[in-house]
Order: C-alpha cells, then structure tokens, then sequence
C-alpha cells in the first residue's frame, strides 16, 4: 500500500496551499524590499545613492538633483536607502513593476 | 426514412458526438479538478477542458515538412471516428444499443484499439525523434495491456453463457447480479481496472507520452484544430473505455429504486463510469511513471495472470 | 595531510612557497617539470583537481593548478608561460576531470594544450573570431553604453 | 542503426537552456555530447571591471538559486585577500542563510526529479514545503531568492529574537514533512523502480572525475567543505556529513533529502548558540596585491573562488568554477549504457545549474573522433 496514498487522500480534504493570486494577495513581511521611492523634501542630493548603486541605476536629475531610480536597472538591492544619509529612500513593498511604458519605469 | 432520422440524431447528438464529447470533456475536467486537490492545489475549473478544446480550434494548424502529410492530417479523424462509432454499439440507456445486433464484444474491442494505431501511425508520420520514438514505446505497451484487456472481457462473455453480444451481458447482468461481485470474476475486474491505465496512457503507464522525456511522444508535432481533434478523442476515450467496463463488470445501464427514488438507467450508468474515473485518477496521483521494459513486464506478469486465473475459474466450474 | 607535509612531498621542484593560513599553499613549479609535480602529489593519492585558472598578468599567462589535498589543505601550483606562444601539455591522462577546464583554458586565454583528447571550443559559439581571447588582457571591456 | 535524440535547448524536463546530443541505438543510450553556452555572460570578465563592492551582487547572480553561496564564496575569498576578520554574530547569520538556501535548494531538486519519473504529486507537495524555507528567507533577509544578506566584512540585517518562534515553527513542520518523504521515497515501489541503480557512479569514476558534492558524496567519498575547511559558524556547530555507497540516483535522493535534516539541526544550533556582538567591520576601499582561495559547500558541491588583487579597488583576476562545473564530466560515465527514459533523472540527479556553469561551460565528448553533427545530418538521421 503506497505510503502516499493517506497523504493524497487527506489532501482532498485539507485547505488547498495556493491562493487565487491576482484576487486574494499575502500580505508581505515588514523589510520586504519592493520598488524603492524618493522622498524629495529628505533628498538633501548629496549623490551618495548614484554611486553606491551596483548597477548606476540612479541619476541625478539634472535640474532638481534629486535622484531618479530606473527600474529597468535596479535589482532592489535597498543598497542605496541603507547608505541615504537622510533615509530619504525607502524600499516599498510594490513587486509588480511590469508596465509597456519605458518612462513609467522610472520611480521619480 | 424515420429509422434514418432516428440513426442521425443518435450519431449527432444522442449518444454519438455531441453527448459523448460533452460527457468525456466534462469527465477530464472532473478528474483534473480531483488531481489538483489531490495534490493540494486548487485546480483548474471543471469546464477548463472546453476553454483549451476551443483555444485550440482558433490556433494556426501546421504539418510539419518533414512529415508524411497524408496520415499526419488523417489520423486524429480516424481515432474520433471510432471512438463515436464504438459509442453508437454500446447499450447506454437501456439493454439495446442504438444499432441493434449488429456489434459484439470482438468489434467493441477492435474499435477501441483503432485510436491507438492510429496514435501510433501519427507518431511515425511526424518525422520528428520525439514522435518515431513515442510511437515505437506505444506498440510495446499497446501488446503489454491487450492482452490483459482481452482475457478479462473473455472472462465475462464466458461467464454470460459464452455469448458476445453485450445486450446478452447487461440481460445476464440483471438477473443475478454485478459481474464483479461473481467470486470468480473478482481477478478479472482488478485485471482490466489495471488495463485501463495502461490502455488511458495514464500515469504509471504514460510511457508513450512522458513529458520530462520526449516532450509528447507522437502528439509533439501537432497544433493547432488537429490537437484538438486528439484532445477530444482522448478525453471521449476515457469516458468510452469505463463506459465499456462498466457494462462488463458492473451491470450496465440497469435503473434502480434507491429509498423510493427512480434512477434511471442513463443515469446510474453515468455515475459508475464516474466512479471508474475517479478511480483511475487515484491510481495515477500515487505512482511514478515506470519505464518501458518495466511496464511490459508488469503488464505481462500480474494482471494477465489475474485475468487467467479468472478465466479458467469461470470455465471449469 | 597538514599544509608542510604537502610542501615536503614536492620541495624539489617548487620554488617561492607562501603559506598564507595552515589550509592555503601557493607554489610556483617550472614549466618543464609541472607534470612531474603533478604525478607524485597524485602518487600520494592527491586526486582531487578542483580547477585549472588561468591569469593574464600583461607580459605572461599564469596557470594555476589547485589541487585539494584532503582535510581542507588547497595546494596552488602555479606555471608561468611566456605570454607570445603558451604552450602546456594535457594533464588529462593524471587528472581525468581536468578535460573540462584545460577546454576553458583554450578558449579564454588561448593557451595551446596539446594531447587534449577533445579540443573542441567550450563555450564560445563556433564563429567566433579564431585569434581573440576574452580573458586576455588587450581585450578591453566594452565601454558602458549611454543610460537611460 | 544509432540516431540523435536532441534534448533542448528548449526541452520541459530542463529548467534551463543547454542542448544534449543522445546517441542511441534503439532505446540504449550509446554516446552523449552537449553543447551549452547559452547562458554564457562573462561574468569573470565583468567581475575584474567593477570594485569589489558591486561585484559581490553580480557574483550573487552567477546562479539563480544558489545565491548565497556564491556570497559567502566571494566574501570569502575577498576578506582573506584583504586580510579582513567578520565578527563572530555575522558568520552565524551568515551560517543560517547558507543553511536556508540548502533546504530550498534542495527540496527544489528533489521536485524536479519528482517530475522527471512523472511522480507530480510529489513534485507538488515538495514544492509547497519548499515554501516554508522560502517564506522564512523573506522574513529575515526581505527576498525569497536573493537575499542581499551578505556584505563585504559581514551582514546587512540582524535576526532579531521576536522573529526566532516563527523560525522554529517553520522548521519544525519542514523536518516533519521531509522525515515524511523520505519515508515516502524509499518505500515506494514505483519510485526505487525508476530511480534504484539507475545512473550509477562508482566511487572510483567519481573520486577520478572530482566530482564534488552530494553526486560524490552518494558514491561513498566522504568529503564536505563545511566540515574540511569551515568557514562561517562551521567550526563551532557539531553536523553529520552523509554520504551513501551504491551511487545511483536513488542514493542521490536519499542524501539530499537527509542533508534537509541536518541543515535544520544546524540551524536551530545557530539560532540559540549566538552570540551578541556587532553586525558588521569596515571594509577597505584598497586592497593590497594578494592572493586568495574562497572555498565553499553549495547546495550543489564545492564552489570554488579564486581571487587576485592588484592594489586597486577593483580586482585583477577572479575565477569562479561552480559545482555543476565539476560534476558535468560524471554525465557520460553515468549515461552510457542506460536508456532514454532514464536520460532525464540522471541528468538532474547531479542537479546541474547551467547558469552557473554557463558562466563557464563545459562539453564532454566522446574521446577520439569529435564531429559537429550538421543540422541536415540531423534531419537525415531522424527520417
């Protein structure tokens, strides 16, 4: 008698372990590192974040010298809200970043 | 000219291809529903089998160069054609399938063997590794579960007072009781239940079509109307190959009276066939897939010895 | 096998040893006499090759076998080639497991290894132009392209 | 007659691109030769064009799955090219990162084989166990797969004590579970029936082709660098080392399965023995010209870091040689001689990450004569 067969038979019953992803969502633990954001009033645009960023997915902007984060480049690494003098960069807890407009990917 | 009217309602939709694709369809469904819990995970929807069916229409349809086009293009209609003719012989709704006397037991058996050749066949005509090698493990497991398949119903037609006829087996089936419940025929129902999931390509015996080795085994190259074809067929396969063993093994399409309530006969037999299903779906969510040699080992080993030791208890006594 | 004792099997030919902690030697052995290096430290059943680098320090290309020699000893011998014609032989018919890497050393480096029972090219796909080797040093990264 | 069987590049039973040339004479397998290089991404040479700070999360990226192990691999070998000593709580963190990502590494292969001997239901079930090991990375470092968690010279994120209790839950219902599938997986018929001396590596062919890792140790070659040459909190945590004899795909499974085991055993060790202390020392921006092995047990076997520093900040020479590397010249002693339906599980019994390899790739082919079978050679063969 296969040793799995109880373990089949009781899963019928059990509350199935996947959940209907797009409609009901898990919630995220706290230091869940998503899509970084800018604070521009914190933002004292030292630079730091340009370049400790691995992949120099962050630019001054170059009217306002507040950094702007590509998120084609950025491995959400939170590097750069560690070395922010002023936490001005906080990591989100947004993971779906898909969008069909290059310009959107940009977290201002 | 009514007898002509009756016959192509029968084909078209009673028994024949409206009720036997929406029955098998609704069954694949059922069952990927049950292995999706089995495995403790929702599962698709009961009607998923239909979306993929129609998807599958609206895709392009192509036949590969390399292919022999002719039987590549005519094989799934050959497996559909049979699979609903085989439905027009078997008695579903009362002792008189919808042609009377004209099948018996040996035409039930050939018919249900058409889809695999043809399986087969398409493999060989597609011209791609996958396919040629699908097909070559298909002809040795097609020889594994015949066998078994054979001597288990020639139990029953012997049991039945040797008569082939499946009228003649649902009638014998009436009087005295399920065939299963025969002390000699035991063997021979847990013989065939095991043929069946050899004959279903399910999966301790997917051998032809094991995925994580030959991609689809003779089904690789096809896309398209013509998968769907095969989809329906399969799926109207399941429900035709239970439907046969139930009228074996387990009476048929008898009405019964349970606590006053009138089953009719459709009815109960749908849901013995149901049950088979299930069955198999038990069977296929709690073993792995086993190679070739060993499944041709197995088949001639533990069922056909079954269905023989079945086979001569019905006849000596 | 401490790291002296392994430094005590093959004195003769290695020369400049260091010994950076008690689990790490790095020898330099003669281009002439690496093989013979090799077939003694496996005679005292060292069978473990872990890899084969090869380094391109601008005027010569130095191989480096890394052998492990049990209990966590790394025994680093290193081969200095001229840089114009590096030339070694297989050290398949010793290592068995080397056929992989001396395969990597063609490749990138363009280090000739005769006797390779497989020469073929690794991983570079087959047009790739004959006389350019990646790790080399005259092939400078690609400058970073213009960003968003 | 012998004809090819292409597997891949694009093939269901492999979760990565590399393409396998099976020459077979009826369902026999006689020759094997693959081609990979199609993750290829020259990761070395990148690796000698940014400072050492930013190769750490490239070098993260060799593999998908096994990433940190390739963190703690560079950390390694950096801090000893720099001369630099990471305080005693880091290396329990870092012990206890290592240790998850074995679990979820391994109840990620023992799914896969599941699926290749067409077992789904176990591929199900050990892929939602793997999810307690995963949910538990992603409380303590902040993502399932790559953590992030090491930095040069110690650890980014401390385990705080109020997250322990759900730590010891999680682990307590893995351990009950994988003690379950091992009972599963031994006992079930069909399961010793695909898997049971299938793909046997002796012990001679292993320790001759360096095999590394769990493929070496199911042949009987006691050998694990966690135990050899500790690095992190290796040296002050008591763990068995398993190995089995007969080297088949079957011991294979058994050795992954009770590392499981022992990776949970250490991790609770890890939790209560650790002691207080700062996260992390300061780093140097220059390193001076050195020399320096970075040793480590991946999931998968040894992983091997070889650094060189030039004085710079940016490192002169790094060479990485990943475990699928070592264990991929096994394939032909292995495969040789079983037949098609066996060309999957002992493929993915040495559990081969191509994308670590590919960073390096590797062909076997049969010795002697080597041709590259054309495209209508190949189209010949098959009519």
């Amino acid at each position: 008698m296969p040793r799995i067969l109880p373990d089949v038979l009781k899963n019928l019953f059990r509350k199935p372990a996947t959940t209907k992803y797009p409609r009901e969502r898990r919630e995220l633990p706290e230091n869940f590192r998503g899509k970084p954001i800018v604070d521009k009033e914190k933002c004292i645009s030292c630079g730091l974040c340009a370049k400790g960023c691995p992949d120099g997915a962050i630019t001054l902007d170059e009217k306002t010298k507040k950094p702007r984060i590509w998120l084609g480049l950025c491995i959400s690494c939170a590097w750069c809200a560690e070395t922010c003098p002023r936490k001005a960069i906080t990591m989100t807890k947004e993971f779906e970043l898909a969008t069909y407009d290059k310009n959107k990917a940009i977290s201002k | 000219m009514i007898e002509t009217l009756v016959y192509i309602f029968a084909y078209f939709v009673f028994p024949g291809i409206l009720f036997a694709s929406a029955v098998g369809l609704l069954f694949m469904g059922i069952d990927r529903k049950i292995t999706g819990h089995m495995q403790n995970r929702i599962g698709p929807p009961i009607w998923q089998e239909f979306l993929d069916v129609g998807k599958l229409f609206c895709k392009e349809d192509v036949t590969p160069a390399a292919a022999n086009s002719f039987v590549f293009n005519c094989a799934p209609l050959l497996c559909y054609g049979a699979l609903i003719a085989v439905m027009l012989l078997l008695p579903i709704n009362s002792a008189q399938p919808v042609l009377t006397s004209v099948a018996d037991l040996i035409v039930i058996i050939y018919l249900l063997n058409i889809p695999a050749v043809c399986m087969i066949l398409a493999g060989y005509a597609s011209g791609c590794p996958f396919g040629t090698t699908g097909s070559s493990r298909y002809v040795v497991q097609l020889f594994g579960y015949e066998l078994a398949f054979i001597i288990a119903a020639m139990a029953v037609a012997a049991k039945a007072g040797w008569s082939l006829s499946l009228s003649s087996i649902v009638a014998y089936q009436a009087q005295n009781g399920w065939m299963a419940f025969q002390v000699a025929l035991i063997p021979a129902a847990i013989a065939i239940l095991i043929a069946i999931q050899g004959k279903l390509l399910r999966v301790p015996f997917d051998i032809p079509e094991a995925e994580s080795e030959i991609v689809h085994g003779p089904q690789t190259e096809y896309s398209g109307p013509k998968l769907a074809i095969l989809r329906i067929a399969y799926d109207i396969e399941l429900f035709v190959v239970a439907a046969v063993i139930v009228i074996l093994f387990f009476g048929g399409p008898v009405p019964h009276t349970i606590g006053g309530v009138y089953i009719p006969g459709i009815v109960s037999f749908l849901i013995k066939c149901f049950g088979i299903v299930v069955l198999s779906t038990l069977i296929r969510n709690i073993a792995a897939r086993l190679r070739i040699d060993q499944a041709l080992k197995f088949f001639w080993t533990f069922p056909t010895l079954l269905a023989a030791i079945s086979l001569i208890l019905v006849v000596v006594i | 096998m401490k790291a002296e004792d392994v430094v005590k099997l093959v004195k003769k030919q290695i020369t400049d040893v260091k010994i950076p902690n008690e689990r790490r030697v790095f020898a330099t052995v003669d281009k002439k006499n690496y093989k013979e290096t090799l077939l003694t430290l496996k005679s005292n059943d060292i069978t473990h090759l872990s890899t084969i680098t090869g380094v391109d320090t601008g005027e010569q290309i130095v191989v480096i076998y890394h052998l492990d020699c049990g209990d966590g000893v790394m025994l680093s011998l290193k081969v200095p080639l001229p840089k114009n014609d590096p030339r070694l032989q297989t050290v398949t018919d010793v290592f068995p497991g080397a056929i992989l890497y001396e395969r990597d050393l063609m490749d990138m480096l363009g280090v000739k290894v005769e006797g390779h029972p497989d020469p073929r090219r690794i991983f570079l796909p087959e047009d790739w132009p004959a006389g350019k080797y990646p790790l080399r040093k005259e092939e400078a990264p690609k400058k970073e392209e213009a960003k968003k | 007659m012998t004809f090819i069987v292409p597997i891949g590049p694009q093939h269901p039973a492999l979760e990565e691109p590399e393409h396998f040339r099976i020459e077979v004479k009826g369902e026999e397998v006689v020759d094997v030769d693959f081609r990979l290089g199609y993750v290829h991404r020259g990761i070395e040479k990148e690796l000698c064009n940014r400072t050492y700070a930013h190769g750490l999360f490239l070098s993260q990226r060799v593999c998908g799955i096994c990433d940190d192990a390739h963190s703690s691999a560079f950390t390694r070998a950096v801090e000893a090219v720099a001369g630099i000593e990471c305080p005693s709580r880091a290396r329990y963190v870092r012990t206890i990162g290592i240790e998850l990502e074995r679990i979820h590494s391994h109840l990620l292969w023992a799914g896969i084989a599941a699926h290749e001997i067409g077992f789904t239901t176990l591929f199900m079930l050990f892929w939602r166990d793997r999810e307690l090991a995963l949910d538990l990375r992603e409380l303590l470092f902040g993502q399932r797969i790559m953590s992030g968690e090491m930095v040069l010279g110690g650890v980014r994120r401390d385990i705080t004590p109020d997250k322990v209790p759900k730590i010891l839950r999680n682990l307590d219902a893995l351990e009950k579970s994988t003690k379950h599938y091992i009972n599963v997986c031994t006992s079930d018929r069909t399961v010793i029936a695909r898997c049971a001396n299938v793909g046997v590596l002796t012990r001679q062919a292993a320790r001759e082709l360096c095999a590394v890792g769990p493929t070496a140790r199911a042949s009987g070659i006691d050998e694990d660098v966690r135990r050899d040459d500790p690095y992190a909190a290796y040296d002050e945590i008591p763990f068995k080392v398993i190995t089995e004899r007969d080297g088949d795909v079957f011991a294979k499974v058994v050795v992954r399965l009770r590392e499981i085991l022992e990776s949970i055993h250490i991790i609770r060790h890890a939790l209560d023995a650790m002691p207080k202390g700062a996260l992390a020392t300061r780093f140097p921006k220059k390193v001076a010209p050195n020399e320096a092995v970075g040793r480590v047990e991946a999931p998968r076997g040894e992983l091997f870091y070889y650094v060189l520093s030039n004085g710079s900040d940016k490192p002169e020479r790094v060479r990485i040689r990943t475990p699928s590397y070592a264990n991929f010249p096994t394939i032909k002693p292995m495969l040789v001689g079983s037949t098609i339906a066996e060309v999957p599980i002992v493929l993915a019994s040495i559990d081969p990450c191509f994308s670590c390899t590919d960073r390096i790739t590797v062909v076997d082919a049969r010795t002697g004569k080597s041709r590259i079978v054309t495209k209508e050679e190949l189209r010949r063969l098959q009519k």
